[in-house]
């Protein structure tokens, strides 16, 4: 970045960000697996593939199948577990320089709490709640789609930790902006919008569902225009910066969800597409700006004109 | 970096829906192993999506040659064969493991079904140029005769060579398991490697496991980003959970693999 | 069809269809505007264009917009009215010799009741209402969205008319098969799902939302696994006819629709793309059915195979 | 039937991202009207979706020949800029509204704005033929010299015709309406027709107004069916409610317009 150039610098939740683009949880690995095909340290944040108290196994196979436009997923968590990663992921992922956001899930209020003080520690720059799985069911709960579990939730995390708190929404709502406004007033720090939308998939020939688990979560494209909606209400309601996600392929779609009101971007499915798409969406932000005369790259969040 | 961009020089077709991609590409005919994998982006666009993996069957490093054979069983695939010369592939790769080497003189057998050919036919080839060569025996097998795509360059390649369908349309009449468990019988190989259905593999498998033969497989999975970053390629571990094709795989020790599991669906 | 072809017919609350494939509302117009690319005669059923108590001039453009594999649309119920749909639209319906189902909208339970009174009328097969459409917002009811609301709607249509009564269900509710109990318990005779998913886009350039209406209802193929996932859920949990739709391109799709719990079909955004889709997916299924051994279609509702 | 299969002949390129289609569709060169259009299918696929629609500049019902005009302005149009000739293309149509003819040996004024200038080369074609035929002058306007495609095949087509560029690097220097008004001033033509951006109709709309001269113009709205079914492609109307381009249109008479409310976005 040249010194005339644009800021691409944003803070969200007091996370000094050198641009705004990050991974979205699951789609990245613990970063390293992309080493090869672009320079991580010209991200904005890694965020990682959720982690978990125990190690899980994920769900059985299939899980992937393309649908159009996008792709379904059942992965299932699977993870090495907190201290598995503490050990011997997050040492490598601090080397990359930039920060390092931990995607968390667990099967009850106080696994969460205590994965938050497990996770607390040197090189993990912030937590994001994946309360939205659609696995996490156990204990009767079912995060992420009503209120006060989400605020409940979100309020043991911000207890138990004093890295900002970032909740992630479920798109599988009513009314995003409920749970949204929720988690504020919990006392999280940022919103992530928006995790998969719930689907499934059948093979006609063997009258099968094409994922082992039955179904799956929707990524990429096909969601977008759902995904530019929530943020759109949600930044309209919920006064918390959001990093808005789904399907985000290009510095266009990029745009898309800032001028809806996202002060941050997470690339997911497109990284399997083409493993530089975060770069290639860093550089089109930056041209984007240098076209239309702006400045800071914080001036895009939420200037959608609507009269 | 493991990727690269390839010119589609020709495309042969190799029977009915399967077709010979002769891709000009440096960097994979240089540095791609039998056993190893692309990731082919197959449009530009949405449709389809995802990349497309495929076996790489042979390469030629002085011709900056490299040959995949693709078999048509969808949208990607379908419009594969349907590109024109000149098109140009974004593809990842070489990708995963490859093959194992037989030891110097070894007797090995090699089993395909289908398009598992691919990879076969690449580790034979790579078996002519070492010294103290093993002795290769194939069994090819497939539906009818349509299937047994590429055969002659399998042949061509093996000191012993049996094909067989499901019809009797070529060769033996049957499964390749038919063939592969009087094969053993009357001459134990010292290795084996296979590629084809699960359902064959498992097959192959049990066979060798009774037989105490050491057995290479190459696994098929729907994948996801390809380069270990998505879990998407898992496949059941018999050492418990899971393994991915993508990273771990595509090739693995029979045993490494849990077939109960892989045979639930 | 040959006799020793396979049985296509299949009845949903009552309405005998000779095969399972209708047009999605708002797609189809009333049917003329495609009577130059298919022969009408042959479709399951027709179902129109959203229907009003009075005419309503519907949104400012632009009104649609392509996304990735789907499409927005806000087009907000321009209609000409029922007496106007009675007077000149429904003669010519009839002639076509199919089922004709009429999409009906209100802004209140009273202006449904009073529309499906109206709507009791010859040459009028059933009525399916879109308790889910966006802009139903007057009154401050939000139909479509929550059980009592639905219900009480579904009740009081119920009671106006002896026409069987299909409620079409929104996707955009966190639980769509509470709505479809909600909706069942009040006497509906069938339902269809889904409607679109709300979504929006924005045109960086401009800054500016690219429809008139800002948010528009999704559709396509992108939408499909949501779709499919939604009838799968609703077929376990309550024993009505389903009529199955979203993203519907072609006789596989179809098929996914049916054995996740369809009964029937509607085909709309590919009417866009295909003007001849209803023929092809009709004769696709004829020869699914065919090379399945499947004597006849009706068998394949709700035969997914899940151990 | 209005529909059609055509073939793409030769594509060629008449300025910076603007191309030129010979299709051959016997079908449409036989019976499209000036002013009418074509809903091309761009892919069979979901890449794009939806058709796009594109007016038809000339047919040549001898040769089967049809032109189109596309400027590239997104990924559909991209597409086409890349097709190989032989490339197969499904299309609905002639649909929509054409030009109303004008009156024996009228005066009349043609006014393009950019590839706008596609409808109206038909309709100045088309007019060379009639008896007691019309005295067509016409302005061509663009932001550069780039933007005035296809001009030779407009200008020969009447009898005056003045180009104009934003930046002066063609013809005057201006708008077309800064054009329209001296030529209406000197001679004022019975009658008008335009085509080209939504802001520039409405200036074109206004002019020809206050001056009582009757104006046909032909609009653009973005469509899903093209047929009328789907209310997709509505544009207020001066007499409430809306229109559909697809079927009343894409020819309207400029006071079935509600001008205003199209300036509203
Ligand atoms: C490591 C590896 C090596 C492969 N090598 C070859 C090869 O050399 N030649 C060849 O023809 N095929 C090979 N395949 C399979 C090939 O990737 C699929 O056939 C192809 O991706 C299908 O794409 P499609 O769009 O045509 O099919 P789709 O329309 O996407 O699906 C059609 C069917 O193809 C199968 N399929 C699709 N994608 C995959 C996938 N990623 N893995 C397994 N099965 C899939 C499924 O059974 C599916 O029902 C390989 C797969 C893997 C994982
Ligand atoms: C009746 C009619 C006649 C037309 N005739 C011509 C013609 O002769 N030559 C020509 O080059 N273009 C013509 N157009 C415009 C043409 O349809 C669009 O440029 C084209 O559909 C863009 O497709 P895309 O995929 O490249 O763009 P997209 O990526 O879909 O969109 C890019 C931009 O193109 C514009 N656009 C897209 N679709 C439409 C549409 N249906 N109507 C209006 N604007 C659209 C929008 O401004 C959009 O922002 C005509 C449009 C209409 C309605
Ligand atoms: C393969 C895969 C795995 C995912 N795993 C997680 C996860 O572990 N935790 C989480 O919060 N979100 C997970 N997601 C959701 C993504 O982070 C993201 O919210 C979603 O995919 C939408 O973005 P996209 O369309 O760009 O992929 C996963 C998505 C995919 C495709
Ligand atoms: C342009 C358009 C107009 C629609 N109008 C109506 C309507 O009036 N009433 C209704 O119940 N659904 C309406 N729908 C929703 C469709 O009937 C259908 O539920 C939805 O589009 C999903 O199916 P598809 O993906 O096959 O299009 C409309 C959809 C489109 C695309
Ligand atoms: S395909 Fe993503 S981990 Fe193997
Ligand atoms: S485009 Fe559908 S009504 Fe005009």
């Amino acid at each position: 970045m040249t010194s005339s150039g644009p800021d691409l610098s944003v803070q969200v939740a007091g996370i000094a960000m050198q641009n705004p683009v990050m991974s979205a949880s699951g789609t990245f690995g613990y970063g390293m697996e992309y080493e090869e095909y672009l320079d991580l340290s010209e991200l904005g944040a890694i965020v990682t593939k959720a982690v978990t108290l125990e190690p899980r196994e994920g769900n059985p196979p299939p899980r992937v199948r393309e649908t159009p436009a996008g792709m379904l997923n059942a992965i299932g968590l699977q993870n090495p577990g907190a201290r598995a990663f503490i050990d011997e992921k997050l040492p490598q992922l601090r080397e990359f320089g930039v920060p390092v956001i931990v995607n968390i899930s667990g099967r009850s209020v106080k696994e969460f709490a205590q994965l938050a003080r497990m996770l607390t520690v040197d090189g993990v720059d912030a937590l994001e709640l994946n309360v939205s799985c659609p696995n996490v069911e156990d204990e009767g709960m079912h995060f992420g789609v009503d209120c006060s579990s989400t605020g409940e939730l979100a309020r043991a995390v911000v207890d138990s930790t004093d890295l900002p708190v970032i909740v992630k929404l479920s798109p599988n709502v009513t009314d995003i902006r409920e749970i949204a406004v929720a988690a504020a007033e919990a006392g999280a720090h940022a919103l992530s919008l928006i995790n998969t939308l719930l689907g499934m998939s059948i093979d006609i020939d063997t009258r099968r569902p094409h994922l082992g688990n039955v179904t799956g979560g929707l990524s990429g494209p096909a969601i977008r225009p759902v995904a530019v909606r929530m943020v759109h209400e949600v930044a309209r309601e919920v006064d918390l910066p959001i990093i808005g996600m789904g399907g985000i392929m290009s510095a266009r779609d990029a745009i898309e969800f800032m001028l809806a009101g996202a002060s941050a971007v997470a690339v997911g499915t497109a990284n399997f597409v083409e493993p530089a798409t975060m770069r290639d969406v860093i550089r089109g932000i930056a041209d984007y700006c240098r076209r239309h005369d702006v400045a800071r790259v914080a001036e895009l969040t939420g200037a959608l004109r609507i009269d | 970096m493991p990727r690269a961009v390839a010119h589609l020089k020709r495309r042969e077709t190799v029977g009915p829906g399967h077709y010979l991609l002769h891709l000009a590409c440096p960097e994979i005919a240089a540095s791609a192993q039998p056993g190893q994998f692309i990731h082919l982006r197959v449009g530009d666009g949405t449709d389809p999506l995802l990349r497309r993996p495929f076996s790489v069957m042979l390469t030629n490093p002085d011709e900056d040659d490299v040959q995949v054979l693709v078999r048509t069983v969808g949208r990607g695939t379908e419009l594969i064969a349907d590109h024109e010369e000149g098109k140009q592939y974004d593809l990842l790769g070489p990708l995963g493991h490859g093959w194992p080497k037989p030891g110097p003189g070894e007797d090995i057998m090699l089993v395909a079904g289908g398009v598992g050919v691919a990879p076969l036919i690449f580790l034979a080839d790579s078996l002519r140029t070492v010294e103290d060569r093993p002795y290769v025996r194939a069994i090819f097998g497939g539906a009818d005769q349509d299937a047994l795509v590429c055969w002659t360059e399998f042949a061509s390649r093996c000191e012993e060579f049996t094909a067989v369908t499901e019809d009797g349309s070529a060769g033996e009449t049957g499964l390749v398991t038919d063939v592969l468990v009087p094969e053993i019988e009357r001459d134990r190989p010292q290795r084996a490697y296979a590629c084809g259905p699960d359902a064959m593999l498992a097959v192959v498998a049990e066979i060798c496991a009774g037989a105490g033969i050491p057995l290479h497989v190459s696994m098929e999975q729907w994948m996801g980003c390809g380069v270990g970053a998505c879990l998407g390629c898992a496949i059941p571990a018999a050492e418990g959970g899971y393994v991915r094709v993508c990273t771990e795989g595509p090739v693995f020790d029979a045993d490494q693999i849990d077939w109960e599991r892989m045979n639930e669906r």
